[in-house]
């Protein structure tokens, strides 16, 4: 607890009648991948956005490195250190995988108001940039348009960019969406590694993955948390199996 | 202008977009008085404003600096003027207004190459005023578009009418309903209205104020009631009084002969607007048959005798170049299936426009 | 297809040696024509930066040009009428210098595009299109109905402003100079384009809710981008009412805003010389279908359907392939 | 044979993303369509609901050629489109989402609510705030009530829960048996897919390099071709 | 005084009906098409003249306004198949550009045909002249009756887009066209003939219209702002905000011009600056609108 990176407070939302997040609590700390799974429409994504900024709690704290966010924007979030990826690909279609790339890292390095530079003079950051595609498996990918992609490269480029920001935690929704069974490989070995880097806030709906990677695991059902707890102690969650992974034990 | 014996006449127009039908009636009047002439040696250069001040300075950029052109004329509104006159007559042409008459042009900003064809903007409202004074109304409601053509209106009018205005309103310019300004009349208890509403805007103002079923009289400027205008009204124009330095009926030679053949060559009724470009043709003719127009001195000088005969009867400049003139009153009469107006009155006789004295020449 | 940066290299050389070729063959009035061209190319280039860049579609790009305009008309007029604009503490007088003009034009065309930008970039897609347009109208009535500065009859200015070392009323020394602004903006918004401002710029266009997650604020970006495409097309009208010794408010007006757009789309959206090619062809098509009929409009208005339709990507796109990937 | 495709090819513009596609699905078979991240799949599917402007090649449907067809033609021959990505109508309602391109038969709105009891609960809630697994359930249902003759799910248990997915297959093992429809899908679970596909189509590098049926398809081959 | 106030609001409204009538066309094609169609005011003005036309040529009000609506719809037809087709998926500029080359091909075009001079066009005897309402207000009879066509206009299409299927289609057609299509809709067919519709009620809103005003080339330019305004202030895509948009700007105008100059001049001592104030209202409104709901009165969040 005394190392948690992000905490929540009782955070809860409502849009209308729908109670999107119930006062909800939970920390993510130093060095670790915590799942946070649950059924669709549970409220994961309305979490990851209130973390990120995109979307104002109606009540609760979010702390981040001790100090609270909750009224920062999520420009100013981003620079703390909040690296997001979305559960929708949301890469600049027009651009480059190199040219996506940079974008993150001029944003990083607060570069993006330079008026009069050239954004690909400097050799140190292309080669940043080429390190971070590779990293992701698309270092042959470099010169191809986001469009052209295919979409489950498209996912990679996304968390390409979420890793160049070298963020102080990683919020990723459903990076494994779309991806082939290998791409599935590749990413859970890209994962395992990047908690040393920093912690990760993982929703995902592949349990294989998140059985895998995950070191806790928070399950959320009708905006709230229902369980907290270790792979095994979920796994055994009598709850989480009814509202979450069915009971057909073979196809976990 | 040096060795060719040609003159050559530059004519900017509004023969496109809102507003054309006024520059096509002044260029065919124009057109009309020069074959008349009979003079092969006038080379008229007709090109289309658009009603944007850019092309008109543009087109005049190219009669000056590639044309070569002697003398300008055509244009028809004041903005448009504003826009090309002052820069041409630097550059030492002639222009002849057959139309537009801004004050700014009339008074401190007069200058020797500048001659005005048809009236200063102010006089046909000053007729007005002298009009509803003869008529006997004591408040008139008045009504304008807000732009620097309809604050010239308002001041004309008031310049002459001895009654108390009963209310004075600014419509925004182009609007086309005017059910707000009708019940403002309806219950300002005036005995009279004024109005000055070119184009569009008086149409719908008539259509809609004929409709309204108020009986108070109308009073106006013959803008909008021109031949130009008044089929598209109709009916609801009948019986108007309105006041123009030029009615087709007016009873002299020359203004018979230049109906007659307007009607002949074109099919349709001559408007004021046709009236005013074949007098601006024939002033032209006239000091061309004086004096060449490479001779600027003498050429200026003939100008200045306004040696020919106009269509509106007596016709002299004054010390501004703007003319000296009578402006009469007409009413809006329906004859057969045509609506036209019928002349029932001079507003004001020998008149000069209030600005002559600001112009030191 | 040839390469873009040719095709730019083409065009740049295409008005130069037009006007070049007029003024030696003694046709003044079209070197007017080809200066005119050149101050409606900054015009489009200016609104090109935040529609084509910056994808914010500005339907009132003629207030800006109206703006910088009337900064120089009444700094001239109060200039030529020897009266001060203001007289309080300090004294502001008139001005018939262009460097001192123009400056202000671009001045008051930043302010303006700051005022205008801050409060329209709240809204997005149609409704940016729609508020810049009741701004741009906002000014044009303004500029119509009060009278202080002629209303609709505008301001003459009756001697063209002065440039040091040159004699501006020679229409060739007078294109020179615009064709050299012309060349410095085209500079300017090129090495921009390419910055790491021009590529968060680009980006936020397609993906402005990516450009957050990484740390840049949109707002600010497209704030900045409409602020310089507003200073750039208020020194376009600057130089427009030196041009015409004369502005009005029919620059404010929206066929103005429309015309500026005909440009930009016409030579290619997003295409550093786009709008000079499409303000050239425009300006050409004005004057040559101008002098056919008086119906030249309907031919005009052909011609651009023909443009939207068959010619993709503007001029500039049918033409050349797009240009080398950004880090090429 | 329900559908047929013989030597498909089919660029992006100036990039072909198809080479040689060779596919089948016979009336009443539920057959999967193989293959790794970018070789073709989901451009082969939008080709066969032509959405893609046709290149070569022939697409024949319940013995009628589609090749030329526009698609909502070829739709109305019985295709019925899961796409990758969901693509619901972001204005509309879940409702209207359902019924808008709704044809009669089998499925109604009330089978559909049975299916998913959650969109029956968010009936009136636009779909641009429903959430990923919600907006997916609505493509499903969506390609549903146009009853179908052959259902194409391009990744449609992306983004579902487990237990939702499992009563997608349960379903979709339900309309192949009570109903003989047929069925051609893409999704990355091989484990899944085995329990109820009958054939695989295995793509590579856009070109089919193997058909037959799924119990048939070795290790070896999945490893080589999609990677396990 | 109060008296004038009130009949100022009636006639407040009246414009802002009136107003609604001009941009219900627009609302269809611009609001629920999502196609910015700077031609509406061509079409406006199509309906206009051929209203005046025929009403002209055979002496009939009545067959004047189905003129209008079949001149103006087989307009629309020519339009959408020739040219806005090919302009969906393109982005908001090819439209506003290949629209405006139409306002110059509609505006010239019909110059050559009816010449520059504006076309008469008045009201039927049947409808003419004023009418005593309860109350003891005199009013037009005509401009009830088109306050009467613009309530008719706006439920029928309100039914149209939110009770049908087509309705449906066609919003879904805007979301994700190839996707609609994929399903087995046509919504090429479909959209030809909402834009015919929606170019059938701006030719007879410009004969009704234009029955009032002036039928003169380029009487649709202004039309045409008026009908963005006030769908922008209403939110794009509800034709319930149209109408509430349109009210808003017909009675903020009428009252505006009414009482700005009279305020002004209790202020300043001079009516100018309420002039002013008044010409630019409108697009005042707008700008103030937008700031505090950047999605119109009505429309939804994007
Ligand atoms: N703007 C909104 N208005 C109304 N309801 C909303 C809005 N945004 C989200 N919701 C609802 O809130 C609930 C939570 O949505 P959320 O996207 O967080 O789910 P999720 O857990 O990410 O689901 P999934 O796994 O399917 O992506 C959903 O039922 C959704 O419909
Ligand atoms: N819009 C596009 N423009 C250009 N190229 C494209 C486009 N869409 C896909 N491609 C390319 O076509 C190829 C095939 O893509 P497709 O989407 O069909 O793959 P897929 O098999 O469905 O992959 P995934 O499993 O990731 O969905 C890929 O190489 C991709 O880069
Ligand atoms: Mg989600
Ligand atoms: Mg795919």
């Amino acid at each position: 607890m005394d190392k948690a990176v992000l905490s929540i407070r009782n955070l809860s939302k409502s849009f209308g009648a729908i109670e999107a997040s119930k006062d909800i609590s939970l920390d993510v700390r130093a060095g670790e991948i915590h799942a946070l799974i649950g059924p669709n429409g549970a409220g994961k994504s309305t979490l990851i956005q209130q973390i990120a900024g995109g979307l104002r709690p109606d009540a609760g704290q979010i702390v981040f490195q001790g100090e609270p966010v909750t009224h920062l924007t999520t420009v100013q979030r981003a620079r703390l250190g909040l690296g997001r990826s979305f559960q929708v690909s949301a890469v600049v279609p027009d651009y480059t995988v190199l040219e996506n790339i940079m974008l993150a890292l001029h944003g990083r390095n607060r570069t993006a108001f330079r008026l009069f530079s050239n954004a690909f003079r400097d050799t140190a950051l292309l080669a940043e940039a080429r390190r971070h595609a590779e990293r992701a498996e698309l270092g042959d990918r470099l010169s191809i348009p986001a469009a052209a992609l295919a979409h489950g490269e498209r996912r990679l480029l996304e968390l390409a960019m979420a890793l160049s920001l070298k963020p102080k935690i990683f919020l990723l929704d459903e990076p494994m969406a779309g991806l082939g069974n290998d791409g599935t490989q590749r990413v859970t070995t890209l994962l395992a590694q990047l908690k040393t880097e920093a912690p990760i806030l993982l929703v995902e709906h592949d349990m294989d993955a998140v059985f895998a990677l995950a070191d806790r695991i928070s399950v959320l059902v009708y905006g709230r948390v229902i369980a907290t707890g270790t792979r095994d102690e979920i796994r055994a969650n009598a709850d989480v199996r009814r509202a979450y992974l069915g009971d057909d034990e073979d196809a976990l | 202008a040096e060795g060719h014996e040609k003159v050559k006449v530059g004519m900017i127009s509004t023969l496109s977009g809102g507003g054309a039908g006024l520059g096509i009636d002044v260029r065919d009047g124009f057109l009309l008085a020069i074959e008349q002439s009979g003079r092969q040696d006038i080379e008229v250069i007709v090109e289309d404003d658009q009603r944007k001040p850019d092309v008109a300075v543009r087109i005049a950029d190219r009669m000056i600096q590639s044309e070569d052109v002697d003398v300008l004329t055509g244009l028809i509104f004041s903005n448009l003027a504003m826009a090309v006159v002052p820069s041409a007559v630097a550059q030492g042409k002639f222009y002849l207004s057959p139309n537009a008459g801004p004050s700014a042009l009339a008074g401190r900003g007069c200058h020797p190459n500048y001659f005005n064809v048809s009236w200063q903007n102010d006089v046909i409202h000053e007729a007005a005023g002298a009009q509803a004074n003869t008529l006997g109304y004591q408040n008139t409601f008045m009504l304008a578009p807000n732009y620097p053509a309809g604050i010239d209106a308002m001041n004309g009018f008031k310049r002459t009418f001895s009654g108390t205005p009963s209310n004075e309103i600014l419509t925004k310019l182009g609007q086309t309903d005017y059910a707000s300004e009708i019940a403002q009349i309806r219950a300002s208890g005036a005995d009279s209205v004024f109005f000055f509403l070119p184009g569009g805007m008086g149409i719908s103002f008539l259509k809609q104020y004929a409709d309204s079923g108020v009986d108070i009289p109308l009073i106006g400027p013959a803008f909008s009631f021109d031949q130009t205008i008044l089929p598209a009204v109709g009916d609801a124009a009948l019986g108007v009084n309105n006041t123009a330095q030029w009615s087709p009926d007016l009873d002299n030679p020359t203004n018979v002969a230049f109906v007659q053949s307007f009607q002949e060559k074109y099919g349709r009724l001559p408007s004021m607007y046709a009236s005013q470009g074949f007098d601006t043709a024939n002033l032209l003719i006239s000091a061309l048959e004086k004096a060449p127009v490479s001779d600027t001195d003498a050429f200026r000088a003939a100008l200045r005798e306004a040696d020919f005969s106009s269509t509106r009867g007596a016709f002299r400049f004054n010390t501004n170049q703007h003319p000296i003139q009578d402006v009469y009153v007409r009413e809006v009469i329906k004859d057969g299936d045509v609506f036209t107006n019928r002349l029932i009155g001079t507003a004001l006789t020998d008149h000069a426009d209030a600005y002559a004295a600001e112009c030191n020449m | 297809m040839i390469s873009e940066r040719y095709l730019n290299i083409a065009i740049w050389v295409g008005v130069l040696g037009f006007a070049l070729y007029a003024n030696f063959s003694g046709e003044t009035y079209w070197v007017t024509l080809a200066t005119r061209a050149t101050i409606f190319a900054i015009a489009g280039i200016g609104l090109n930066f935040a529609l084509g860049y910056g994808g914010l579609i500005s339907f009132g790009h003629a207030a800006f040009f109206g703006i910088g305009g009337y900064a120089v008309g009444i700094l001239a007029s109060h200039a030529q009428s020897f009266t001060p604009i203001y007289d309080g503490f300090v004294t502001i007088d008139g001005t018939q210098s262009m460097v001192i003009a123009w400056g202000a034009a671009v001045v008051a065309g930043a302010l303006t595009a700051l005022l205008i930008g801050a409060l329209s970039l709240r809204t997005s897609g149609a409704y940016f299109i729609m508020i810049t347009l009741a701004f741009g109208q906002m000014f044009y009535y303004f500029a119509i109905s009060w009278p202080a500065y002629g209303g609709e009859d505008g301001i003459s200015i009756y001697v063209r402003n002065s440039f040091p070392g040159l004699n501006t009323l020679v229409p060739f020394q007078f294109f020179c100079l615009v064709f050299t602004v012309l060349t410095i903006v085209i500079l300017l918004v090129r090495t921009m384009n390419k910055s790491p401002f021009g590529l968060a710029l680009n980006a936020v266009r397609q993906m402005p809710q990516r450009v957050e997650t990484v740390g840049i604020a949109p707002f600010k970006l497209r704030l900045i981008a409409f602020v310089i495409s507003g200073m750039i097309t208020a020194l376009a009208g600057a130089m427009f009412a030196d041009l015409n010794r004369y502005v009005s408010p029919a620059m404010f007006s929206w066929h103005v805003s429309g015309e500026i757009m005909v440009f930009v789309i016409l030579g290619g959206v997003a295409r550093l010389m786009g709008p000079v090619i499409g303000a050239a062809t425009f300006v050409a098509f004005e004057e040559v279908l101008g002098r056919q009929s008086e119906h030249w409009l309907i031919y005009l208005g052909l011609a651009l359907l023909i443009i939207v339709l068959f010619a993709k990507g503007g001029i500039v796109g049918s033409l050349a392939r797009r240009g080398t990937a950004r880090h090429g | 044979m329900l559908l047929e495709v013989r030597n498909l090819t089919a660029s992006y513009g100036p990039t072909q993303a198809l080479f040689d596609v060779n596919l089948t699905v016979p009336k009443g078979r539920v057959v999967a369509l193989l293959g790794r991240n970018g070789v073709g799949k989901s451009t082969t599917i939008k080709a066969i609901c032509r959405m893609l402007p046709h290149k070569s090649g022939q697409i024949i449907f319940s013995d009628q050629s589609i090749t030329h067809l526009p698609s909502h033609k070829a739709a109305r021959l019985g295709l019925g489109l899961v796409p990758e990505g969901r693509r619901c109508f972001t204005n509309l309602t879940v409702l209207q989402n359902l019924t808008v391109a709704a044809r009669d038969g089998y499925w109604t709105f009330d089978r559909v609510a049975e299916l998913f009891p959650r969109l029956a609960e968010r009936q009136n809630q636009i779909c641009a705030t429903l959430s990923g697994g919600e907006q997916q359930m609505v493509a499903i249902g969506r390609a549903l009530m146009t009853n179908p003759r052959l259902l194409i799910l391009d990744e449609a248990t992306e983004g579902l829960a487990p237990i939702v997915r499992k009563e997608i297959w349960q379903a979709v093992r339900v309309l192949k048996e009570s109903q003989g429809l047929s069925i051609l899908l893409v999704d990355k679970s091989l484990k899944e897919l085995r329990n109820i596909a009958d054939e695989a189509v295995v793509l590579h590098r856009g070109s089919t390099v193997w058909q037959g049926e799924i119990s048939s398809l070795t290790d070896e081959m999945t490893d080589r071709y999609i990677g396990v | 005084m109060s008296l004038l106030i009130a009949e100022q609001f009636l006639n407040g409204i009246q414009l802002g009906v009136m107003l609604f009538l001009m941009a219900a066309g627009l609302t269809l094609v611009f609001g629920v098409m999502g196609l910015i169609n700077l031609a509406h005011g061509s079409l406006y003005m199509v309906g206009a003249f051929a209203a005046a036309f025929v009403a002209a040529n055979t002496g009939s009000y009545l067959l004047g306004i189905v003129a209008s609506v079949v001149a103006a719809a087989v307009a629309g037809v020519l339009i959408e198949t020739l040219v806005i087709r090919r302009l969906y998926k393109r982005d908001h500029l090819d439209q506003v550009l290949a629209t405006f080359a139409l306002i110059l091909i509609f505006s010239e075009g019909t110059r050559m045909i009816f010449g520059s001079f504006p076309l008469y066009l008045s009201i039927p005897d049947a409808l003419g002249g004023p009418i005593t309402l309860p109350g003891g207000i005199e009013y037009p009879l005509f401009r009830l009756t088109l306050i009467a066509m613009g309530l008719l206009v706006a439920v029928g299409l309100y039914l149209l887009i939110t009770k049908t299927r087509v309705g449906m289609q066609i919003q879904a057609g805007e979301a994700d066209r190839e996707m609609i299509s994929a399903l087995g809709v046509d919504i090429s067919k479909l959209y030809t003939f909402v834009f015919a519709l929606g170019a059938a009620l701006a030719g007879l809103s410009g004969a009704l219209v234009g029955t009032l005003q002036s039928v003169e080339v380029g009487m649709g330019e202004p039309v045409l702002i008026m009908a963005f305004v006030v769908i922008v202030i209403g939110g794009i895509g509800s034709i319930q905000g149209a109408l509430v948009g349109a009210v808003l700007v017909g009675v903020v105008q009428t009252l505006g011009a009414f009482l700005l100059p009279i305020w002004s001049k209790m202020l300043f001592g001079s009516p100018d600056a309420g002039a002013v104030l008044s010409s630019m209202l409108i697009y005042i409104l707008m700008a103030g609108v937008l700031l505090i709901r950047p999605q119109g009165l009505m429309g939804q969040a994007a």
